[in-house]
């Protein structure tokens, strides 16, 4: 167990020091003159050197990189928005509510419904149930979530005119934002379970289960489920950077006011520092997360615990 | 120890759906086993002997389609409604099977599997749960068992993996002990302590045992009587002396010369030509005559009826003509 | 003058460090083989034996420098294999094959019967012509009971007794000196296992092969070889002769007197007989016993075998036993042992 | 006679696969659905009746009707047309990136997996963080880049998929790599680079189909998702994502326009994941029954 925890952290450290790499380069990556490229052609000198200062271009590559990374670690600031004239914190902080009101959401949705799914297909394998869970897997995962949100939106907002459409108000709004992030990965960890629960019910431990005399209900819900939970634990917390994915197009959709709206925003703006802090943030989200996940196997898998070995 | 018949199974048929087609997988199977005995069913990969140990407890998968009568203490175990069912598995009869570390559930510790039995079975119990499992473990000579009942399957041996399953399914204190290749996966050390031990208990509880196995070796060390199975049929059936020395069907004989007993320089193996035939489209008649050197016409048509060799010893095969 | 040695090992050693990501543990490795000398004559079967975690299979790929060792040497045909290059290295391999327990995944299942055999023959340059490739197949199709109907099918097409023969025609196609048979017959049944065996003898003969086959099953291996090495974690314990000493029941370590003893013994007279069992289980080669690495088993182990390794003795000619009190079990157990094997061949005197 | 025994003909693993993908109902469907979208794809300019790019302004917004079949957008153009153009795109998008992505994740995976080591460990570490991070955040990273625009999208999408096939591959050598037939090639003397070639790589191309097929549909969306966002393909491209961004704007008075182009994103999609998962049945049946 511990030699394993002190791979991962060994990793968790490689991980963010790449991400932050990444997020930092990013405005070093565009090919030719970042500066001039923000700007567009008609810049003026004076504009353009005063941009390259504010930017920190003007410093050799090293000294920019330490000055970035020390002010988001001591003081949180990710520097200033090129077209809000505020501080990028400031920006975040105000959307990143809404976002995570958006994903928690979802993630709730797609567990809630997604576990229990995914086990009665593989229960009643080959049945009505199994085909119509399947089915309808097959038919969100080829849903792009901006097109789920708009048929959610006509048949809710425009047909049944039910729900609102589109921006905040009350819990009411949050459901067809969420119902768009959500639903596919409903469909993703149905058949995530279900596939996993097949696998196990074909292990010759069920078999024994059966050959004790334990009830149906034992069998499956303890012996088998117990093990086919565990790689379903861990996708759920390996699944919470993804939403953040999914959030980006879906905000836009609904118009809601969260982080992915403003990267979105940020990129056809060309605010790099916007972007850039955003990247940074989600990049560390998905790194703790997979840090995450693989404590949680751990804990949650004797074979790993106990002796430290295993993915 | 009571005379008579504990488990009867008469003409048994298993066919499993696949998508080639009906695999006809066991072709009327008739067994008895008796109240103290062992019985050993043996044959090669594919013979069918672990899908009647299966069809014993309804252990078979879903694609699978059972014929015939399996009485259990005279009643028909394929005709019980679940919950009768469950009474008597791991209660009445238990099982063990060839591999310990899948067989074993691999996130609970050893002793929450054994302890389960208990619970569920309701048994009468002299003190706590965890002193009874621990008897239990002691009785199946695991070392240490204080320590070894919060053991994960994984941090055991493949001995004590068995010697644990063995003393889960004592539990229930049955009457019959299936053991489906108990010691194909161990080495031989480790294979002859097992077999000595499935014995020892055999005395101390008054079980009576199946034995699934493909090694003649293993049955003669400890099998009262052998029903030899070729491609889900019985060939031959009796007391294992009469087997070993005085084999009749050509397939047992067949079997027992391409042993390598003896040496290289001193007597050539004899082959069984041909190979185990598809279960799909079987041979008619008696399976095994494709392959049978002395096969004639009758052999082709017509399955061949028991002949009583002697007290007991019965042979499948239409070229003895005895009794 | 030929010499009689084909294949000479000294001391030969193999240690597995144990990796965990990216830190190597310092110091922890898997004894695999632990300083082995024996050596194979030209013509005859040497056969290996021991349970699982020996190190039995990791001495034929070091054999054929299918790995690295981590010390000593192999002579084969007095030439040094670990010092080769890798072009002589393909030379010589030529000169040896091998043979794997699972027939299956022994074959490429993407390629033909007829891509696998032609492979060795293309890569040595034997056959001047396609043709005479062809032809070659077909010979050793042949000889190991197959037939041209068999060429253009894929191993999945074939039973496991049949991929076996494919295996060995490949091991032999070259016209090798060697092949060394890793467990060849341990997946089969054993009615394919006698028809595979029955084929090695006949092409050992007709070729004029030398063996090193490996088994963990002893009524194979006594059988089949005409010499034994027994090994026990990763060291052999007793070299003797088949025929005349291991088949007689003439052994004097006690680990081979109690693997005989353990392994059934399709004799119902030996019914009823109160069985002598070894206690205990192998232990880890991780961290092998000191000292005679079977002592913690032995029941007749004394201090001297804690803590001395103990020497391989000529305790007969040809006879080789690493132990410090063969004496003792001469007397506690080769009785027992003798007897049964007397009474073994009796069986199957009487039957045949 | 003999000639003829020479002549028999096994049945290879691809045979077998075909065998087994033909008997699965949904698998077929999805490869007819796929054979209707390529011929579309192919024949549009035939099939099409207008131009994709045609403005009708005197017919704006106009509903479905016989003159056009899918009604019209805010520019007036044919939406079936659009649609029916807009699978060339799609196609193109999806096959291109999946190949570009499968080229540079096979190559590295096949390296990691054979050599193993320090190389190994470089290359899985820059896998394992591409894999995890959403690529729809990293492809959108990279566009802010590159810049918008669909060309760049794809490049884009290509960087974050790649990690997926090297993954994959490198498991599968690793797995492959400890099969006795690679043991008995090297015995034979065989070379490392044929051993890579001739034995690892065959019995890896099944998995690398499968995800292929998989990755095909997931570039679709990406690259629509991105075209929706405004950063892949440009005005007046007829690409579905594109066309479903303005749709949004008229949703409430022309709703026939988001429902032409999502249905022809999610038929696409659909097809190759039944093929897709009727493939990896075929190839793993011991996984299905």
């Amino acid at each position: 167990m511990k030699k394993y925890i002190i791979r991962k952290i060994f990793s968790f450290i490689i991980c963010i020091l790449a991400v932050t790499l990444f997020s930092f380069s990013l405005l070093h990556l565009i090919p030719g003159d970042p500066v001039r490229y923000i700007l567009g052609e008609f810049a003026t000198e004076e504009q353009y050197q005063k941009l390259k200062h504010q930017l920190g271009l003007d410093k050799p590559i090293h000294v920019q990189f330490i000055d970035w990374l020390a002010n988001i670690i001591l003081r949180g600031d990710f520097g200033k928005s090129l077209v809000k004239n505020v501080p990028v914190s400031e920006l975040i902080s105000e959307r990143i509510v809404y976002t995570l009101q958006l994903t928690g959401t979802a993630w709730l949705i797609a567990f809630a419904l997604g576990i229990p799914l995914g086990i009665a297909a593989a229960i009643y394998k080959q049945t009505a149930v199994d085909y119509a869970v399947m089915g309808l897997a097959a038919f969100l995962m080829s849903m792009p979530y901006f097109w789920l949100g708009l048929v959610l939106m006509l048949v809710f907002g425009v047909m049944l005119e039910i729900l609102p459409i589109s921006g905040i108000g009350d819990w009411r709004n949050v459901i067809l934002p969420s119902l768009t992030l959500g639903l596919p990965q409903v469909a993703v960890i149905a058949r995530l379970m279900r596939a996993n629960m097949l696998d196990v019910l074909d292990k010759d431990y069920v078999m024994t289960a059966k050959a004790k005399g334990l009830p149906n209900t034992l069998v499956v819900f303890k012996h088998a489920l117990r093990n086919a939970l565990i790689p379903i634990v861990t996708y759920m917390f390996l699944q919470i950077p993804w939403l953040f994915g999914g959030a980006v197009v879906t905000e836009t959709v609904f118009a809601w006011p969260g982080m992915g709206r403003l990267l979105i925003i940020s990129i056809l703006q060309r605010d790099y520092p916007t972007v850039q802090a955003l990247v940074f943030l989600i990049g560390t989200l998905t790194v703790i997360a997979n840090f995450a996940a693989d404590l949680v196997y751990a804990f949650i898998d004797p074979r790993v615990r106990v002796t430290g070995e295993g993915a | 120890m009571r005379n008579g018949t504990l488990l009867k199974i008469e003409d048994l048929y298993v066919n499993f759906k696949t998508d080639e087609g009906i695999a006809k997988v066991i072709d009327g199977v008739s067994l008895d086993i008796k109240y103290g005995e062992v019985l050993a069913l043996m044959g090669e990969t594919g013979c069918g002997k672990s899908t009647v140990a299966k069809s014993i407890l309804r252990l078979l998968p879903k694609n699978a389609e059972v014929r015939g009568k399996i009485l259990f203490k005279g009643t028909n175990i394929l005709d019980l409604p679940e919950s009768e069912l469950r009474k008597i598995r791991g209660k009445e009869i238990g099982m063990i099977f060839q591999d310990p570390l899948t067989a074993l559930n691999p996130v609970f510790i050893v002793g929450n599997q054994i302890s389960e039995m208990f619970k569920i079975h309701k048994l009468r119990i002299k003190r706590t749960i965890l002193d009874e499992v621990i008897e239990l473990l002691k009785n199946v000579r695991i070392p240490d068992p204080q320590r070894r009942y919060y053991s994960y399957p994984f941090e055991l041996s493949g001995g004590m993996r068995q010697r644990a399953m063995i003393a889960m399914m004592l539990a229930g204190r049955p009457s019959l002990l299936i053991a489906d290749e108990p010691t194909s996966a161990l080495d031989v050390t480790i294979q002859a302590q097992i077999l000595k031990l499935i014995m020892d208990l055999r005395n101390d509880y008054n079980m009576s045992i199946l034995l699934i196995t493909h090694d003649p070796g293993v049955v003669a060390e400890m099998a009262d009587r052998i029903a030899i199975m070729y491609a889900g049929q019985i060939a031959e059936i009796g007391p294992v002396r009469d087997i070993f020395l005085n084999p009749q069907h050509p397939y047992t004989k067949g079997l027992l010369r391409a042993l390598p007993l003896g040496h290289k320089e001193e007597r050539e193996l004899e082959n069984i030509p041909g190979r185990v035939p598809n279960l799909i489209e079987p041979p008619p008649g008696c399976r095994f005559h494709p392959r049978c050197p002395h096969a004639i016409e009758k052999c082709k048509k017509e399955k061949p009826k028991p002949v009583v060799v002697s007290n007991e010893h019965f042979v499948f095969c239409h070229l003895l003509r005895g009794g | 003058m030929v010499r009689s040695d084909l294949v000479v090992v000294e001391d030969l050693k193999k240690y597995f460090p144990i990796r965990t990501g990216l830190f190597k543990a310092k110091g922890s490795f898997v004894h695999a083989v632990d300083g082995v000398s024996l050596i194979i004559k030209r013509g005859e079967t040497f056969g290996l034996a021991g349970e699982s975690g020996c190190g039995k299979s990791t001495f034929a790929r070091l054999l054929l420098r299918l790995i690295e060792p981590t010390g000593g040497k192999v002579l084969f045909d007095e030439v040094d294999i670990f010092s080769l290059s890798k072009r002589e290295l393909k030379k010589i391999r030529r000169r040896m094959g091998i043979v794997f327990q699972d027939p299956k995944s022994s074959l490429n299942p993407r390629m033909t019967i007829y891509n696998i055999l032609k492979r060795p023959l293309e890569i040595h340059g034997l056959g001047s012509s396609k043709e005479e490739k062809l032809n070659m197949v077909l010979e050793i199709l042949e000889k190991v009971g197959l037939g041209e109907e068999h060429l253009n099918r894929y191993p999945h097409e074939l039973s496991g007794g049949q991929q076996q023969r494919v295996s060995i025609a490949r091991a032999i196609i070259t016209k090798p000196d060697f092949v060394a048979l890793d467990e060849p017959t341990s997946a089969l049944d054993i009615s394919v296992q006698a028809q595979i065996l029955n084929l090695l003898v006949k092409l050992q003969r007709e070729f004029k092969l030398t063996y090193l086959f490996i088994t963990h099953n002893l009524m194979v291996m006594q059988y089949v070889s005409d010499r034994v090495g027994i090994m026990y974690l990763g060291k052999v314990v007793e070299v003797l002769n088949t025929r005349e000493e291991l088949n007689m029941g003439r052994v004097y370590h006690p680990y081979t007197a109690f693997l005989m003893l353990s392994t059934p013994a399709v004799d119902i007279r030996e019914r009823g007989r109160n069985k002598i069992i070894v206690p205990g289980e192998v232990p880890s080669p991780i961290n092998p016993p000191s000292g005679c690495r079977f002592h913690p088993r032995c029941p007749f182990a004394k201090e001297e075998c804690r803590r001395k390794e103990p020497p391989v003795t000529e305790i007969r000619k040809g006879h080789y036993v690493a132990c410090h009190f063969p004496s003792v079990t001469e007397e506690k157990l080769t009785p027992y042992v003798e007897e049964r094997m007397e009474s073994i061949r009796k069986l199957w005197r009487g039957e045949s | 006679m003999t000639e003829e025994k020479r002549r028999t003909v096994g049945v290879s693993m691809w045979k077998l696969t075909w065998r087994r993908f033909r008997k699965n109902k949904l698998a077929m469907t999805g490869l007819v659905m796929l054979l209707i979208i390529v011929a579309i794809s192919a024949l549009a300019p035939l099939i099409a009746p207008y131009s994709p790019i045609e403005q009708h302004l005197e017919d704006r917004l106009q509903p479905p009707s016989p003159k056009y079949l899918f009604g019209t957008d805010e520019l007036g153009r044919d939406i079936l047309s659009r649609v029916l153009y807009g699978s060339r795109i799609a196609l193109r998008v999806g096959v291109l990136v999946a190949l570009i992505s499968a080229a540079i994740g096979v190559t590295l995976g096949l390296i990691s997996g054979y050599y193993g080591g320090i190389i190994d460990e470089v290359i899985m570490r820059i896998v394992d963080i591409v894999w995890s991070f959403p690529s729809l955040i990293l492809a959108l990273a990279i566009v802010s880049i590159l810049g918008p625009g669909l060309i760049n999208a794809m490049v884009a999408i290509a960087l974050t998929m790649w990690a997926s096939y090297a993954r994959i591959v490198r498991g599968e050598t690793l797995s492959v790599r400890e099969e006795l037939y690679i043991e008995a090639a090297r015995a034979i003397g065989e070379s490392d680079i044929r051993i890579l070639f001739s034995y690892i790589l065959p019995n890896v191309m099944s998995s690398i189909l499968v995800l292929i097929t998989y990755n095909i549909p997931s570039a679709i969306i990406i690259a629509a998702s991105l075209s929706f966002l405004g950063l892949g393909a440009q005005p007046p491209t007829p690409d579905w994502g594109l066309m479903l961004s303005t749709a949004r704007t008229y949703l409430t008075i022309a709703p026939w326009y988001s429902i032409f182009p999502g249905v022809a994103i999610m038929i696409t999609v659909l097809s190759f994941n039944f093929i897709g998962d009727g493939l990896r049945d075929a190839i793993q049946p011991e996984r299905v029954s």
